[in-house]
This record gives structure tokens, C-alpha cells and sequence, in this order.
């Protein structure tokens, strides 16, 4: 197991009360297993269960898998313009 | 020409047509998105814009990478603003010059209809009874959003 | 606010862009026809725009009042030039606000379609060889038209 | 018969080399009738046989009724923008 540092921003970073949120994953793990272990976790109870995730400033599938380099981020709804 | 970039100052729509703008152009489209004063018939009287910045900028390059193949046009240029923005100010300016109207008309249509899908930046609404709120445009509300 | 006019003085997008916002809008939309150093594939140096004027305001402002009753956009306005025009130089310049993007988008799209269209303007080119033609949009050319 | 003023501008008044021609026409003439009428002018020979015709400012069609009073122009193709 390692840990990630997860980015929140906006009304997700407001939820948690933090910028980041740190999620273990094991090597292998898909984006999918990231958002399965963060549910898990108390300080993501607010959180929604299938938010859009960034990985390296693009959006990622839940098939993607992660290293631990990898910037990842939770990405709220979006409303820019 | 291109070019994009999330900013933290006044958007000028007259240095972004003059950043477009070429003797081989015919035609300039420009779209500003600026404050208003309701948002889903509450009152409004400002806006905080927060981005994840990172990525925002490389989406918005991405979107006028698309923007420029799928229309042709090669000068394009988009500028959003983040930090407190008041009533009536531009918080994004987008302008494409081209030859031809048709072109410089649905490239800039592409790149705001992108950026309203896909460009990590929130909004942040400050109402006039004291409140403010996160803008969900997944959430339906008694009124379009523009 | 709606206002259309055939002016020989130079086009002010900023001037647009400011007179058709206020703070009820969340959306301006403007397009520009600027002379091109290109056309038909023959170099060009200036342009001449000769109007019908009297007629030309008054189609101008029928088809402000289409785009307006069409797209339910109150902010709109469009002046044409006319006069001897220099490469670059704008030739016509509209802008619309609403408080969402597609109506202000459309309403532009309309007004510049329309234009072309009906409104009793003409322009005599100047090409580099010394010669000048008058444009003729229902000959066809070798290249298509801005 | 009476005699119209017709407003000729850019190519047209090129190919007349004026910016009027008088055209004459009898009392409930129509547009279509004008036209006629001028085809049969020398000086209107380089003018096409059908060119757009605006009456008090505004495109009218082949049936318009005609006065002697009326706003009269023909339009060639237009190309502003």
C-alpha cells in the first residue's frame, strides 16, 4: 500500500475542509479502486460516490491506473464561462 | 496565432480582436461571458472564479488545438478570469479571426461550449441577502444558466 | 437597446461591446467584417463601400427587428461603413447581449447572414495591379466570399 | 404616361453612367411593366433584364402597383458585410 494526495477544489475542497484528501492505493489500482478505497474513508463522507477525476491535468476513465507520480484531482461539477 | 491563459486581471476584448486580427482576415467573432446580476432568479452581486489552474490551462489549450483543426482557424485566443470578479465585468474573452465569417463565427461557439463542459473552474455566486454558493450546472434550477 | 446606422467614421468594437451591455446580460456576442488583402485569389490594397443609404438603415433595422422578436435579444447593435477603407480596417461591426450565450450567439450569426443578403451595400475593390471591381456574389468565383 | 425617376447605384450607374435613369410608365403600371419598359431604353441596354427592384426602400416583387409619387431603385447584387 501507498498514499496518494488527492486535490480538491470548490464546493469538494469546502465538504472535506481541505485541499487535499490522502487515499491509499495498492500498485495497480485503477482509478476505479482509488474512489472505492476514498469512500471509505471518514473525511470523504461527503463527497459524492463517482466524482469526475483528473490524472496529470486530463481526464482519466474509471480504467485508468495510477501510479504513485501521478497528480490526481477530484473535479466537481464544472462552471466556468 | 494562438493562445490561452487563465488570468488574474481585467479581460480587454479590444487587445484580444487586435491579437486576432491579420490583413488575410475578413472576419473577427468575439464572445464575452460577464457577471450578471441574477442567477436563477436570485440576486446577484459578484462572483468568486477559482480554477485548478494546471489543468485548466492545459484544457483550454487542448480545446483550441481541436478549435483550429475542426475549423480551420489559426487565430484564436481565449483568456479566463479568475479571483473576485463585480456586476458586469468579463470574466472570459474569447476572439478568432479568419478569411471567411463562417469559420471565425463556430470556432469561438466550440471553445465556449467547451469550456462550459470541461475546463476545471468554479464559480463561486455572492448573493445580495448575505449568502453564496457553489454553481452546480448538474443540478436543475427554476432557469437556464448562460 | 437596439440601434443600427450607416456611419463613414471608423467602427469602435469597444463601443459596441459597451453600449449593448449592462449588468442583466451574462453574454456578449460581436462580430466584425474587416477588408482582407485577398479576394478571389487577386491581391487587394482597399476597398470602396457605396450604399443605398436611406434603404440600408431602414433593412438594417427590419432585420434588428427580426433578430430580436426571432432570438428575444434587446440588446443589439450594428453600424456598416462606408466610404474608401484601408486593409484591416472594419467594415462592419455588430454586437448583441443577453443574459445566455446561444441567443446573443444567434442573434449575430443572423444580423451578419442578413446583411449579406439584403442590405443595399456595395463594395468596389481596389487590387494591386491598379484596377478596381465591383463585387458580384452571385457570379461564381474561385474562392468562396467572407 | 408619366416618367419615374429610377435610382441606379455601383455597377448599374457604372453601366449607364448615371445614377438616375428616367423611365416612362402609364397608371397602374407594375413593376414588371417598368422593367419592360426601360428594356426598350438605349441607355439601359448594359443593365441585366430582371434586376432587383426596391420601392420606398424596400425589395418589392414583379406585382407591385406602381405610383408616380413611389421611391424607386434597382438593386444590383449587394456585397457589404
Amino acid at each position: 500500500m501507498s498514499v496518494v494526495t488527492v486535490q480538491l477544489f470548490a464546493s469538494y475542497a469546502d465538504l472535506v475542509g481541505s485541499n487535499t484528501i490522502e487515499v491509499p492505493i495498492r500498485q495497480g489500482d485503477k482509478v476505479s479502486d482509488l474512489l472505492r478505497n476514498m469512500r471509505s474513508l471518514p473525511t470523504a463522507s461527503m463527497l459524492p460516490a463517482m466524482p469526475r477525476v483528473a490524472v496529470n491535468r486530463a481526464f482519466a476513465s474509471e480504467h485508468t491506473v495510477l501510479r504513485a507520480s501521478d497528480e490526481i484531482a477530484l473535479i466537481p461539477p464544472v462552471s466556468g464561462g | 496565432m494562438s493562445r490561452s491563459a487563465i488570468v488574474d486581471r481585467r479581460i480587454d476584448p479590444a487587445s484580444l480582436i487586435a491579437e486576432v486580427s491579420s490583413d488575410d482576415c475578413g472576419a473577427v467573432s468575439v464572445f464575452l461571458g460577464t457577471v450578471r446580476d441574477t442567477s436563477d432568479g436570485r440576486s446577484v452581486n459578484g462572483m468568486d472564479y477559482t480554477a485548478y489552474t494546471a489543468m485548466a490551462e492545459d484544457e483550454l489549450a487542448r480545446i483550441l488545438a481541436e478549435a483550429r483543426k475542426q475549423f480551420d482557424v489559426t487565430s484564436l485566443v481565449v483568456e479566463h478570469r479568475i479571483g473576485a470578479l463585480a456586476l458586469g465585468e468579463v470574466s472570459v474573452g474569447i476572439a478568432a479571426a479568419h478569411a471567411h465569417r463562417a469559420p471565425a463565427l463556430d470556432a469561438v461557439r466550440y471553445v465556449i461550449e467547451e469550456i462550459k463542459k470541461r475546463v476545471p473552474i468554479w464559480k463561486l455566486e455572492h448573493y445580495t441577502d448575505g449568502t453564496r454558493d457553489w454553481v452546480d450546472p448538474t443540478v436543475p434550477r427554476a432557469e437556464a444558466r448562460t
